[in-house]
């Protein structure tokens, strides 16, 4: 048998993410191997643990993984704080963590080992995304976003890759994290703003709940000619993008956009069986599990070196497309989506609709490892 | 000269004193009676538990003082010897600076805190150690770029603690020797010592002065005991203990992070482990540490094989599915509080 | 005695696991001041807390007008007619002075002439009338405690000790207030340390030890045999 | 009888220091607004800033009121405070979710009527929990303070939980009733609706729980039966009762309070209540345990002085309360008002 | 004259508007015991209440042995020798009998921060709690939980552990109120004795006029915080503002 651990946060606040990775994950396993949950002629098992997003029960579990259950390889965890924990586990056991979905750029940055690839995106990927989908000639934008490292990384790469495309940073607003009350940086953003000319648009970084975008707009900015933007997020979340008909922004995944055999099998079986579409990370899930499996058929064992060797540089098919797991930091690369926010009434959230899919050519993610 | 190293604090119950030995010579002997990385693992968080709650019920038991800050001085000995690793290299001498440092910033901390609050009504302590830790956390968080922020740091922590380094090269009765197998042995005698020291310090004149404080705080003032001196001393000293156990926790994980840490929920087990092991009694501590580590540990695992046994009834899966094991520790934990008001060792010491 | 308000019957009580008293009986006769006697610890204060119903009596009656009340809430009694002054005063520090009263009238505000009655008897309770009862001395809070008793007419007094802690002046007024009360048809239960008070007041005496009534009659007899008082409690006369 | 010898004490007449000094805490409110406007350079920011902060001290103070009222009257810490105004929000969502015709509506009416019907359902589904938790979980540990927060930690988990259980494992998104979305614009100022409302219900609830206390008996029964319930039995009153009732009505207001955060967050997660707790405590301790006007107090200062403080200086804002509270306690142990005597 | 040992000037406490200690000086000698009277609210607890340093003086000072104490906190004054018994009993109620004393007894001559050395090893300690438990008769006790100790015997061993501090000035508040007749001589004789010793100061505040003319050797009477009489005790118990003030003529009569 080949097994693989999956490792996560099934308890605690991201149980509902959780809930859809490892929807997505057995998912995946099922779709690439069609259906018969076999590769290579063995059978592929899934044992889970719960990290309950303890960093140090993450470790604890992944290490019992690895030594005691003797699994081939895991996959997860949910939290950036867990996995970035797990990761020297993983270098210590000589076995692969694919990471997913955390999002932290530092796991296959400054923390990477060569045991970790990551299916998930980064946090660069979004920042550059949505600097393509807000930039152009003449406008200025403020940035309001959580005060911690993926709140500043997310503005600092957001701001490189404004570059070039005519746009400027007017204003950086930081606020803490459990923040509730956002009407003093609206207030420091507008004053920062109002005399400005051109096109003025807010962009919002927000990672889990609390996005502010609904308490700013309640509070007008269009008096002052300023628009809000913002990332894409789940299905639960856009019901607030519902009061913002025509925002712009770029996001993972949503699941009309993608066109692809795998997309509409996703959607089609989700449908089937949860009576839901499918979301952010049931997307996710999928794409590592498809990795998984088509990595096992490159590399034709489960043994850790010839995986590698298989995976460094492998393109594989996901809901998203096809995604490549880049050589230098086994980031995989994929596509992202300009989006801009339609209203239906019977439509209990607001919908993304295409404006452009941003290949994976178009964006320049930096290596940080 | 046992009595001598017990301070002559026996545990007065003859169950108590088997599981007592039992618990020490399971530990003791952990790497060779249990194989596996998990039963290691939990071997080792029992006695960094032990520490923790023991210092904890110095304050708690002994100065009748309830803190919620006390992840807050774990955490400040964890980052210690993070911080000092990340910046003064792999060696032990990075690790003894940051332990110090830690201790010493916990201290320091502890005073201020105490010199604030203790003046007040004991739930104004409470309340107050509550929001410093919370702001210690958030801070913790916000300083990213220093701490890691919610994401925590991976510790490089000297090679001769790490499985890589193998001291001999045969195995002694099925067990490496390696560094793993020494890093154990430094939490497991830095628990022995640090439990033996603070049940000396209970069983001292200083001790007998706290359980009077405890009592009646206006008379011993007017017998002549500076009441806001000891308490401050003992949430100091509890401190310092604290931070200690933090440091040997880095060491011990080789990560830090808020939620190992720093988080409300670890204050909570602490809570939970002294009065299930019995508060004020020092060796509730290690009864309290050992029950529920191994509950956490081993709790999940059978409710899954009980969710699915009642699978065909309505509800009752669905409140013994795993995810819900918390729902359960909970019930356990406000029944512990009913029905062993004294914990395991009043229990059994009443019972003798 | 057939016209008894309070008649204890053979009653014990209990606190936590000691055995408090033991087969208490005696009679309170009606409009009379009765006074239960005896040495420390005697379980005079607990008599009066279980006809209170703070303490629960584990066995035997406590008949207020013919009715068993052992075994109601000390709320219901209240409402019978029972008043107690306590032992520890029970007053409330954190309330005014006039929160106090305020709180002991259970049907109403208070009568003028009543309220005029306790301030004629206890002036510094006028003067501190606004200010929070905690910070009263010792004494002025025993004049409260009795003070909050006569908030309101009640058919049975108990009171426990009133004058401890008073100066002599201010226990003149206090014997002359129990006066007024017996005099508009109230009936009365003290414990009394002090004998010359007990001696001014009561009608009837009652006698405890050891958890036990060890003797009852009129306060006459009591006074006038110096040796049954010494017997019967160590007292001396000429504790004044 | 003879007339007892004059006793008045000597009396002073107080300077003006001492005469002020009650007013003190109250004075602090409009000091620090006007600290504001001082610092602050633009009026129709300081505006905006201040009704914001006035608003979010509304609801902190809902949310605490009911804590302090418990907590101060009838000296138990409840923990599963949190957990109260938690499930306030779940069953006030749920209703609002159910009546989508009257939400969406373009009516105040309508939509007043909704929030009120989500507002009267939480506080009774949370003052129903109160009973159950005054008997099962409080009631044998009053007066031992480490076993209530022990016990009512307990009870915030499991009740948590079973929110999970009942309610999913998801958050739920919401939006505010029609009329309760956007701004009023005044003197160049966007005031927003929903804060409106809030100072508004903040404001009547406070006049409520100060009149009840002050001018009416229970408020004194409640009070006395605190410092010696025994004797308020004595006196006639079923002191039992009365404490279930104001641990419903704490319980009830926290469901309130977990209605108007619900409503102003317009997400709610099982934790919420959990998280406000800590701001929650910050109130209590500035205002003096136990006391209503000292947690009003307490609660608009914190509002004001975090809303400035974010907008003068953001990195002091998180430091801000911690920082509040030390400096009053500095001033004042015990609190500004407090009503539990030192122990 | 003997020594002044204790000594207030111009002691002066004011709650709001309220002078309840009103510029009272007095000095208090070795070997002699003074009796404070004064009707309720008088300001006598709260004369002491300044003197242990329980309450904060509003004005003047206090002086013990020349050395002023105004400002020293409550375990200082103890350690100098000002040592007081409660009006309410006042001890540790968990802790048995000879525990309560031990600790008294550590407070002044013990070891009290010692963390490493056991408690138990300490025998002098033990050994002078019991000396002390035998003069006041309670060491059949010495192994009882306070709470179980009767009302009487609880008032003996609030003052037993005054007598273990050993102080140089005794403070008493109303040591027998609320005691039979048959108890109260105990305590009274060790007030005696303590008296006898001719290097303490005692002060005692009583209501009990037979207690006072036998214990007394100057009787001090306050009067709305003010100090309206001072001298010998059947000098003061016959001036007028004292029958007028505060035995009231009643009684007085009886
Ligand atoms: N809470 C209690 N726990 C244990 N024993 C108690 C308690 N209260 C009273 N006792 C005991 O009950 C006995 C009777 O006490 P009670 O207070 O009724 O005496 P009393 O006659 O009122 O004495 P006193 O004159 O001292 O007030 C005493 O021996 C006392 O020690
Ligand atoms: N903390 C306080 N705040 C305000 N007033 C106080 C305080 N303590 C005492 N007083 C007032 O000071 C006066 C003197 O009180 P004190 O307790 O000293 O009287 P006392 O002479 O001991 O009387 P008693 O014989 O009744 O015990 C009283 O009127 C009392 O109301
Ligand atoms: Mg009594
Ligand atoms: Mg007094």
């Amino acid at each position: 048998d080949i097994t693989i651990a999956h490792v996560y946060g099934k308890t605690g606040p991201f149980e509902a993410y959780a809930k859809q990775s490892h929807v997505g994950l057995m998912m995946g396993l099922e779709y690439a191997t069609g259906g018969t949950m076999e590769v290579n002629g063995e059978k592929i098992v899934v044992i889970e643990k719960d990290t309950q997003l303890d960093p140090a029960k993450g470790r604890a579990l992944l290490a019992e993984a690895y030594g005691d259950d003797e699994v081939d390889l895991a996959v997860g965890p949910v939290s950036s704080g867990v996995a970035l924990a797990m990761l020297p586990v993983a270098e210590e056991y000589e076995k692969l963590l694919i990471v997913e979905p955390a999002v932290a750029d530092s796991i296959t940055g400054e923390n990477f080992n060569r045991y970790i690839f990551r299916t998930s995106r980064n946090s660069s990927q979004d920042a550059v995304a949505n600097a393509k989908a807000l930039g152009g000639e003449n406008v200025h934008i403020a940035t309001l976003a959580q005060d911690y490292a993926f709140g500043r990384d997310g503005v600092a790469a957001f701001r490189d890759a404004l570059d070039g495309t005519g746009a400027a940073i007017a204003h950086e607003e930081y606020v803490p994290t459990d923040t509730t009350d956002f009407t003093a940086a609206a207030e420091r953003i507008f004053n920062a703003m109002k005399d400005l000319d051109g096109d003025k648009k807010l962009f919002i970084i927000w990672a889990g709940g609390g996005n502010p975008m609904s308490k700013i707009n309640a509070m007008d900015p269009g008096r002052f000619g300023i628009e809000i933007a913002t990332g894409g997020n789940i299905l639960a979340a856009l019901a607030a993008y519902k009061e913002l008909p025509g925002m712009e922004g770029a996001t993972y995944y949503y699941y009309e956009i993608p066109q692809n055999p795998v997309n509409d099998w996703l959607v089609e079986e989700h449908f089937k069986r949860y009576d839901s579409p499918p979301d952010f990370f049931t997307a996710g899930g999928m794409a590592s599990g498809m990795a998984v499996v088509e990595a096992l058929k490159q590399a034709g064992s489960a043994d850790t070196e010839e995986l590698i060797t298989a995976m460094e540089g492998m393109s594989f098919d996901s809901p998203k497309g096809t995604m490549t797991f880049r050589a230098e930091d086994h980031q995989a690369m994929q596509p992202m989506y300009h989006f801009k926010i339609r209203v239906e009434d019977d439509v209990a959230w607001g919908i993304p609709e295409l404006v452009r899919e941003i290949g994976i050519d178009d964006m320049d993610i930096p290596i940080r490892n | 000269m046992l009595m001598k190293l017990i301070s002559g604090d026996t545990p007065r119950s003859p169950i108590l004193s088997v599981i007592l030995a039992a618990i020490l010579l399971s530990l003791a002997f952990a790497p060779f009676l249990f194989p596996g990385t998990r039963p290691l693992d939990t071997a080792a968080h029992i006695c960094i538990f032990i520490i923790l709650v023991a210092s904890y019920d110095l304050m708690l038991g002994y100065g009748g003082i309830v803190s919620f800050a006390h992840t807050m001085f774990f955490g400040i000995g964890a980052y210690g010897v993070a911080l000092s690793l990340e910046h003064m290299g792999r060696s032990f001498g990075a690790v003894a600076f940051g332990t110090v440092a830690g201790m010493i910033l916990a201290a320091a901390l502890a005073f201020v805190i105490a010199m604030f609050s203790l003046r007040v009504r004991a739930i104004f302590f409470a309340m107050i150690t509550l929001a410093v830790a919370s702001a210690v956390a958030v801070l913790v968080s916000q300083f990213s770029t220093l701490t890691g922020g919610e994401d925590g740091m991976t510790l490089k922590i000297p090679r001769e603690l790490t499985p890589a380094f193998k001291f001999h090269d045969e195995k002694i009765l099925g067990v490496r020797m390696n560094g793993k197998l020494l890093n154990y042995y430094m939490v497991f005698f830095s628990t022995l010592i640090l439990f033996l020291v603070m049940l000396r310090m209970v069983n001292s004149p200083f001790g007998s002065v706290l359980k009077a404080i405890r009592e009646n705080a206006f008379r011993a003032e007017a017998v002549g005991y500076r009441v806001v001196v000891y308490r401050t001393a003992v949430t100091v000293i509890s401190a310092m203990i604290a931070a200690l156990a933090g440091a040997i926790y880095a060491l011990w994980l080789r990560y830090v992070g808020p939620a190992t840490t720093l988080s409300f929920d670890i204050m909570l087990d602490i809570l939970l482990m002294v009065v299930i092991g019995g508060m004020g009694t020092m060796y509730g501590a290690v009864i309290g540490a050992t029950v529920f580590v191994l509950a956490q540990t081993y709790l999940q695992d059978l409710m899954g094989t009980a969710s699915d046994a009642t699978s065909a009834l309505p509800l009752i899966p669905d409140l013994l599915n795993p995810d819900r094991w918390l729902l359960w520790l909970g019930v356990l934990f406000i029944l512990s509080i009913y029905f062993f008001p004294t914990g395991v060792v009043g229990r059994l010491r009443g019972a003798k | 005695m057939s016209d008894a308000i309070l008649s204890l019957k053979n009653v014990a009580t209990d606190i936590a696991q000691y055995h408090i008293l033991h087969d208490v009986s005696f009679d309170v006769p009606r409009g009379k001041v009765t006074m239960l006697l005896g040495r420390n610890g005697a379980g005079k204060t607990t008599t009066l807390r279980t006809v209170m119903g703070l303490w629960a009596a584990r066995a035997g009656q406590v008949m207020f007008n013919g009715e068993d009340i052992a075994a109601q809430p000390p709320a219901r009694i209240a409402r019978k007619g029972l008043a107690i002054v306590p032992e520890d005063m029970g007053i409330f520090g954190d309330l005014t002075v006039q929160e106090n009263m305020a709180l002991a009238a259970v049907s109403g505000p208070i009568a003028a002439d009543r309220l005029e009655l306790i301030f004629t008897a206890f002036p510094p309770l006028k003067t501190f009338w606004d200010m929070p009862a905690g910070n009263l001395s010792g004494g002025q809070k025993q004049m409260l405690a009795v003070a909050r008793a006569m908030a309101e007419d009640r058919q049975l007094y108990l009171i426990d000790e009133p004058s401890k802690g008073l100066a002599p002046a201010i226990v003149s007024t206090l014997v002359w207030a129990m006066k007024s009360l017996k005099g508009a048809g109230a009936s009365i239960l003290m414990v009394e340390q002090n004998f010359a008070m007990a001696r001014a007041l009561g009608d009837y005496a009652a006698v405890m030890d050891d958890g036990r009534i060890v003797w009852t009659g009129t306060m006459d007899e009591l006074a006038n045999d110096t040796a049954l008082q010494e017997n019967l409690m160590g007292l001396s006369m000429e504790v004044a | 009888m003879s007339q007892a010898p004059d006793h008045a004490p000597t009396m002073q007449r107080l300077n003006l220091v001492q005469r002020i000094t009650p007013f003190v805490p109250a004075l602090l409110v409009p000091l620090i607004a006007l600290l504001g406007l001082l610092f602050i350079p633009s009026g129709s920011s300081w505006l905006t800033l201040t009704v914001s902060g006035l608003a979010m001290g509304m609801m902190i103070f809902i949310m605490a009121a009911g804590l302090t009222l418990i907590f101060g009257l009838m000296d138990v810490i409840n923990f599963g405070h949190g957990a109260f105004i938690s499930v306030g929000a779940f069953v006030g969502v749920t209703v609002l979710l159910l009546v989508p015709g009257m939400t969406a509506a373009p009516s105040v009416g309508l939509n007043l009527v909704a929030v009120g019907l989500a507002v009267i359902a939480a506080m009774l589904a949370t003052g129903v929990m109160g009973v159950v938790f005054e008997r099962v979980i409080v009631r044998p540990v009053y007066g031992a303070h480490l076993k209530q927060i022990l016990i009512t930690v307990g009870g915030l988990i499991v009740i948590e939980q079973l929110i999970h259980v009942f309610w999913g494992p998801d958050e739920i998104f919401l939006t505010r009733p029609e009329t309760l979305k956007g701004a009023i614009t005044f003197a160049g100022a966007a005031l927003e609706k929903y804060r409106l409302l809030a100072v508004g219900v903040g404001l009547v609830v406070f006049l409520a729980m100060r009149h009840v206390l002050r001018h009416t008996k229970l408020g004194l029964i409640v009070r006395a039966g605190v410092e010696n319930g025994e004797m308020v039995q004595a006196l006639g009153y079923d002191i039992k009762r009365v404490f279930v009732l104001v641990f419903v009505a704490g319980s009830a207001l926290a469901g309130l309070g977990g209605v108007m955060w619900a409503l102003y967050q317009e997400v709610i997660t099982a934790h919420m209540g959990g998280q406000m707790l800590i701001l929650v405590f910050i109130v209590i301790i500035i205002g003096g345990l136990g006391s209503v006007e000292g947690c009003f107090i307490g609660a608009l200062m914190v509002g004001l002085l975090q809303n400035y403080t974010a907008f003068l200086v953001p990195k002091l804002a998180l430091v801000s309360n911690i920082g509040l509270m030390m400096l009053i306690l500095m001033w004042r142990p015990q609190g500004m008002i407090p009503v539990v005597k030192a122990k | 004259m003997p020594d002044v040992t204790l000594e207030t000037r111009d002691l002066t406490v004011r709650f709001g508007g309220h002078v309840a200690v009103d510029h009272v000086s007095c000095r208090f000698h070795a070997g002699e015991l003074t009796a404070i009277v004064g009707p309720n609210g008088a300001g006598k607890t709260t004369y002491f209440n300044l003197i242990s340093g329980q309450i904060p003086v509003s004005e003047g000072t206090v002086l013990l042995n020349g050395n002023d104490l105004t400002r020293a906190t409550v375990p200082a004054r103890t350690l100098a020798g000002i040592g007081r018994a409660f009006q309410l009993t006042n001890l540790f109620p968990d802790l048995t009998v000879l525990e309560n004393l031990r600790l008294v007894v550590q407070a002044h001559r013990g070891p009290k921060f010692s963390l490493f050395s056991r408690a138990a090893a300490h025998e002098e300690l033990t050994e002078a709690a019991q000396v002390i438990l035998q003069r006041v008769r309670l060491d059949t006790m010495a192994d009882q939980v306070v709470t179980a100790l009767s009302h009487g015997d609880q008032r003996k061993l609030e003052v037993a552990m005054l007598i273990a501090l050993d102080p140089q000035i005794y403070m008493f508040d109303e040591p027998t109120a609320g005691m039979s007749a048959d108890e109260a001589p105990v305590v009274l004789d060790l007030i005696a004795e303590i008296k006898a010793d001719t290097s303490r100061t005692v002060l005692l505040v009583e209501h009990k006029m037979d207690v006072i003319r036998t214990l007394a050797d100057r009787i001090i009477v306050l009067h709305n915080g003010a100090l309206v009489a001072d001298g010998p005790p059947a000098e003061v118990m016959g001036s007028d503002i004292v029958r007028e003030a505060y035995l009231g003529k009643e009684i007085a009569d009886v």
